[in-house]
């Protein structure tokens, strides 16, 4: 049986589908979440994909934090459900508490789009394993509000423990603290990251097939 | 508000003397007769609000309507167009079932008032027009028209409306794929955005908007209507700012992209689902835009109850009401049957929606408010039996002079260190530069269908991921050939768009056009807008792609000077495998680039008159359609059969600046022999027609050859890809290091705004 | 040196869409009673005393507000 | 009925990329005396008089700020 990959829509999602779409390539299953259901479906992952939850009004992820399904992620987190928070859904896992830190405006204050280097630097969490250690990455980026800031003993903290899951390289796209595009949680089955793999998945329409690690990881993990 | 001081049909009638602020909402006094006579009492000021804003020129067409009628008399014969022209959007077959529309709107008044707002909602509401058809919007572009891009005006200007389409259209989840940016004094105080939006849909699920089946209701949904852009449509679109004024603003719409997002998957799930029978968006004039033209196209008559439209601002007065153009509203008819599923969807999404009227077959446009008839009308009056001006015509005096001023003797670069500094200086010159500074603020990802976007020739979309079927387009104008010759400007316009998608390896099918001019009053500037309608008519015949739609703006000028004229005309082509599409960029080392079609020595209008002389003046290049539709077969059969890696279309800045896009696209060096009987100066820099460059991988070159040959194309062999060596090479007079070219490329818009 | 504040709110009759996307939160956040809400921005300037309520005016005027839709209010704390 | 302002301010050790644009901004504009600028939110609340302080400051806490980066302040006007 194939892992089933629930993808959350909330109103103003925009990359739900390009989310499922990778899911699928990847091999697994996707299975639509809708943000006013509680239940996760009995889903073995989640993502929360990346658009303008509620417009992004009041503070980017501020107002999707409340809805009923997060709850459920919430609660299934912390039970080890692997969780991937893409740009949007990465601002909604921070607002949610499930990653430390916050995103604020870039630093360019600007909307910035471009294909952009990472480079992989944990590659033992439930997304990145089909990465290799330090595997530098081209994917896109697609943010108004993507600048990673927290304060220095969070940071020290992430650092120590390899919870910095993927850091800009060839310059800094949006002025993000010392250079990161992605963390963890401790036990690292939450991952949020501001550019989006799941724009990587197919050469034809993205920058190359870069992201697909991502998917792959998780249907590998699971299945192990 | 009182009762007693409403202005109903009772009231009307009893005070035919009553004197009315019909010039003040922009009528004349013969239109005001006219609406006297078609009701046969004076109008009540609700009445009065509707005909004003569906009588202006931005809704009505009063100056153009008498010349846009080319467009399908001269209409090529097609079997494509499923919708022509008269609906929200055209609509064309692109085979297997599938069908797109596609059209462009201008939002220039509103994006120089303020811009952020402005060019954002007019993103908004060209995505609800291609919505209105039925269709998911995928994809949009932009074409804009600034001042000089050191004037203290652009630089106000340029970044609000570059934010605010990147917010609109980014928020709503859609890639924006291609469009223009060009600079020029005549745009200082009046810039242009114009905006395009591409929809896909199954050919059997086109919705059109009419008011059909007494007894169904009318269903008012999304935002709700508030205080805001009221007398926009007549005021903002069709008078020339300096009569508004510094102090008394018009007011401006905001727009709230969130809710359109909603909206629009709230209208997917309603059509996918049956249950509309007409529809339309709430645009420019509002209500009385939607009730007039839905009761106009059906069974032919409305009831409606003001009251129940539900307000943003409770003191609004029903005049305000009609004539507002809040964002982000629909209205639908829907039978009595599936009403509760339609209002379920809407709730599901968190749509307001509310019943508002009943069709009717009484023929008259019915309104109540408190109670009480404000509003009885015949809709089609208002819709489509506005007045139509035969406007005066007359040749500008100075345009024999501005011809005959070719600019021949104009110094030129004499040797091979003057070419490169030609090469540099026009690559960092505003209108060729690199524009990712702009576009990089557009999403060209989202929906994961995009396979080319700018600054590819055309932006190219998968339909869908079931399928390897596509569309490309391109969008193009230019504005100084159009001054000099307004029926060539229009068909280089049209021609450049063509080869755009061409290039890309679709097949051009057919056209949308965004006709800006200065104001229709001034006999020159209407005689340029009618050569420029009468060319486009004539090219598009020739060319074999119909006009599906479009929209004219006048009255961009500032003071009595008109902006230059500015046809853009957007071009939409298929292509059935999107894989075989072919990228602008040189990648393959070794292989040969082939300059197709013949060069002259035509610079009139050029980058390089404009650039290194500040001149204009001659006949523009040579416009040859038949021409144009050989090279595009080539093109486009080269990318089906695999004979080409790279295409690139030859426009402002002729053949140098096309290689050194093509260059510095792939990062990849080129070394170029020029024809030995060549001018080298012609030959790099001339903006002939009808032209574009291809790199040929050496084992294709014979077949490649021959096809030309065979086709009588002109071919010629004019250099190697040279992946190691990172230099664009003219052989006998200069090089270019890629990384001097580049920065000299890039660093002229940043510099400016950072 | 003296500290001002400029708040910048849209004018009455422009629409919204951030304090509307806050008060359809507040339902799912189980707070009751808030009718209403309104977003504008804040600014909060450090001038030198030298600095007069005028150039105040001024600078919130041209570059902190948007006067074609919005308006805002100074006070020096 | 009641007014309550909310402002909203990113904390002193967090980067202000907006409020450093409108600082670069001053010199261009000739206005001298400005020395720094930060740039937050400010909120405009309608509640019934029921609402007592706490669930104010709940809300903001909670929905109108972010306590990991931003500070802010309660007014009843
Ligand atoms: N330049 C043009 N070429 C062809 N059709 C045009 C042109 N300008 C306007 N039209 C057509 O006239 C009709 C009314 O246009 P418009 O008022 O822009 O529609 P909307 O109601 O969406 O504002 C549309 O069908 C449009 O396509
Ligand atoms: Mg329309």
């Amino acid at each position: 049986m194939s892992v089933r990959v629930g993808v959350v829509t909330f109103p103003g999602s925009l990359d739900d589908r390009d989310a499922a779409r990778a899911v699928r390539i990847a091999g697994a299953e996707s299975v639509s979440l809708w943000h006013g259901d509680p239940s996760l479906h009995d889903v073995d992952a989640v993502v929360l994909p990346g658009g303008f939850s509620y417009g992004d009004y009041l503070r980017c992820g501020a107002i999707a934090r409340f809805a009923p399904v997060m709850e459920a992620v919430v609660a299934a987190a912390a039970d080890g459900l692997p969780v991937l928070g893409i740009c949007n859904g990465f601002q909604v896992l921070c607002e949610s508490h499930l990653l430390p830190g916050a995103l604020i405006r870039n630093d360019h204050r600007k909307f910035v789009c471009k294909e952009q280097a990472l480079r992989i630097e944990n590659t033992s969490t439930r997304w990145t394993s089909e990465y290799r250690e330090s595997q530098e990455i081209v994917i896109p980026i697609k943010n108004g509000e993507g600048g990673y800031v927290a304060d220095e003993r969070t940071l020290d903290e992430l650092e120590a423990n390899g919870r910095v899951v993927a850091r800009y390289v060839d310059g800094n796209p949006n002025g993000s603290y010392r250079d990161i595009a992605g963390i963890c949680n401790e036990a690292g089955n939450v991952v949020g990251l501001m550019p989006h793999p799941e724009h990587a998945v197919e050469a034809l329409t993205g920058p190359g097939t870069d992201g697909l690690g991502f998917f792959l990881s998780l249907a590998g993990v699971a299945a192990a | 508000m009182s009762s007693t001081n409403l202005d109903t049909v009772k009231n009307a009638k009893k005070t035919p003397h009553q004197p009315q602020p019909y010039a003040e909402l922009g009528m004349k006094d013969d239109e005001y007769a006219r609406v006297r006579e078609i009701l046969g009492r004076r109008p009540t000021s609700a009445e009065l609000a509707i005909y004003s804003v569906m009588w202006s020129e931005h809704c009505s067409y009063k100056s153009s309507r008498a010349h846009l009628k080319q467009f399908s008399e001269k209409a090529p014969a097609t079997d494509v167009l499923l919708v022509g022209m008269g609906e929200n959007a055209g609509v064309v077959d692109v085979g297997d079932g599938w069908a797109v529309t596609f059209k462009i709107e201008s939002h220039n008044h509103p994006s120089y008032v303020e811009p952020y707002q402005g060019a954002a909602t007019g993103v908004g509401g060209i995505v609800r027009d291609i919505l209105t058809m039925g269709a998911r919007p995928v994809a949009v572009m932009d074409s804009l028209r600034f001042g000089r891009l050191d004037a203290p005006d652009t630089h106000r200007v340029l970044p609000g409306v570059v934010a605010g389409i990147a917010g609109y259209g980014n928020c709503l989840g859609l890639p924006n794929v291609g469009g223009e940016v060009y600079f020029d004094d005549s745009y200082a105080g009046n810039p242009l955005v114009n905006a395009l939006c591409v929809g896909v849909m199954r050919a059997d699920g086109i919705k059109l908007a009419k008011a059909d089946g007494p007894g169904n209701k009318v269903v008012l949904f999304g935002a709700r209507t508030g205080g805001d852009g009221i007398g926009g449509a007549s005021v903002l679109a069709s008078a020339t700012f300096e009569s508004e004024g510094g102090t008394k603003r018009p007011s401006v719409q905001v727009g709230d992209p969130f809710a359109e997002k909603v909206l629009i998957e709230c209208c997917l799930e309603i059509f996918a689902a049956d249950l509309v029978v007409g529809i339309q968006d709430l645009g420019a004039a509002g209500l009385s835009c939607a009730t007039t033209e839905l009761a106009a196209a059906g069974t032919g008559g409305m009831d409606v109850d003001l009251d129940l439209a539900p307000l943003r601002d409770p003191t609004l007065r029903p005049e305000e009401i009609l004539m507002s153009e809040s964002q982000e509203r629909m209205m639908a008819v829907v039978t009595p049957r599936h009403l509760d599923a339609f209002m379920a969807v809407c709730a599901k999404w968190d749509v307001t929606a509310t019943v508002i009227g009943t069709v009717t077959d009484t023929g008259r446009l019915r309104m109540r408010w408190h109670g009480e008839q404000i509003v009885d009308l015949p809709p089609r009056s208002a819709a489509h039996e506005g007045p139509v001006y035969e406007r005066p015509i007359e040749r500008p005096y100075d345009q024999d002079a501005l011809i005959e001023h070719d600019g021949h003797d104009l110094p030129r670069p004499r040797n091979g260190s003057e070419l490169r500094a030609t090469l540099l200086r026009l690559a960092a010159s505003s209108n060729l530069a690199d524009k990712s500074w702009i576009t990089d603020q557009y999403d060209r990802f989202v929906m994961g269908n995009t396979v080319l976007a700018q600054p590819e020739d055309a932006g190219m979309i998968r339909l869908d991921e079931s399928t390897t079927r596509g569309v490309a387009l391109s969008t193009d104008g230019n504005a100084r050939y159009t001054r000099l010759d307004p029926y060539a400007g229009a068909q280089l316009a049209l021609a450049e768009a063509y080869r755009n998608v061409a290039s890309t390896g679709a097949r051009p099918l057919a056209v949308t056009n965004c006709l800006n001019f200065g104001s229709p009053e001034d006999p020159s500037v209407m005689w340029q807008f009618t050569e420029a309608v009468r060319g486009l008519a004539d090219g598009c015949q020739v060319l074999g792609v119909p006009v599906t739609g479009g929209n004219v703006s006048f009255y961009n000028q500032t003071g009595a000077t008109p902006i230059l004229p500015t046809p853009v005309i957007g071009v939409l082509g298929v292509i059935d495998d999107v894989t075989r599409r072919t990228p602008q960029a040189f990648r393959t080392d070794g292989a040969l680039v082939y300059l197709l079609g013949d060069t002259l020595d035509e610079f009139g209008g050029s980058e390089w008159q404009h650039v290194a002389h500040g001149y204009l003046g001659g006949r523009p290049p040579a416009v040859d359609l038949a021409r144009e539709q050989l090279l595009a077969d080539i093109l486009i059969n080269a990318s089906r059969d695999g004979l080409i890696d790279s295409a690139h279309d030859l426009a402002e800045g002729g053949l140098a600046q096309a290689l050194a896009e093509s260059c510095l696209r792939g990062g990849a060096g080129v070394r170029v022999i020029l024809p030995e009987d060549a001018d080298p100066f012609v030959a790099l820099f001339s903006e002939s027609t009808g032209r574009a460059i291809v790199s040929v991988p050496r084992s294709e070159e014979i077949r490649f050859t021959d096809m030309c040959t065979a086709r009588r194309l002109p071919f010629a062999r004019i250099g190697v890809i040279d992946l190691l060596v990172p230099n664009l090479e003219v052989q006998g007079q200069f090089s270019v290091q890629l990384r001097e070219l580049r920065s000299a490329w890039s660093s002229t818009i940043p510099a400016q705004f950072e | 040196m003296a500290r001002v504040v400029v708040d910048v709110v849209l004018k009455p009759e422009i629409l919204d869409p951030q304090g509307q996307a806050i008060v359809g939160a507040l339902g799912r956040l189980g707070v009751h009673g808030v009718t209403d809400v309104r977003q504008g921005k804040h600014f909060e300037l450090q001038v030198d005393d030298g600095v007069d309520d005028d150039t105040i005016t001024k600078l919130a005027d041209t570059l902190l507000a948007n006067p074609v839709i919005e308006n805002f209010t100074i006070r020096r704390v």
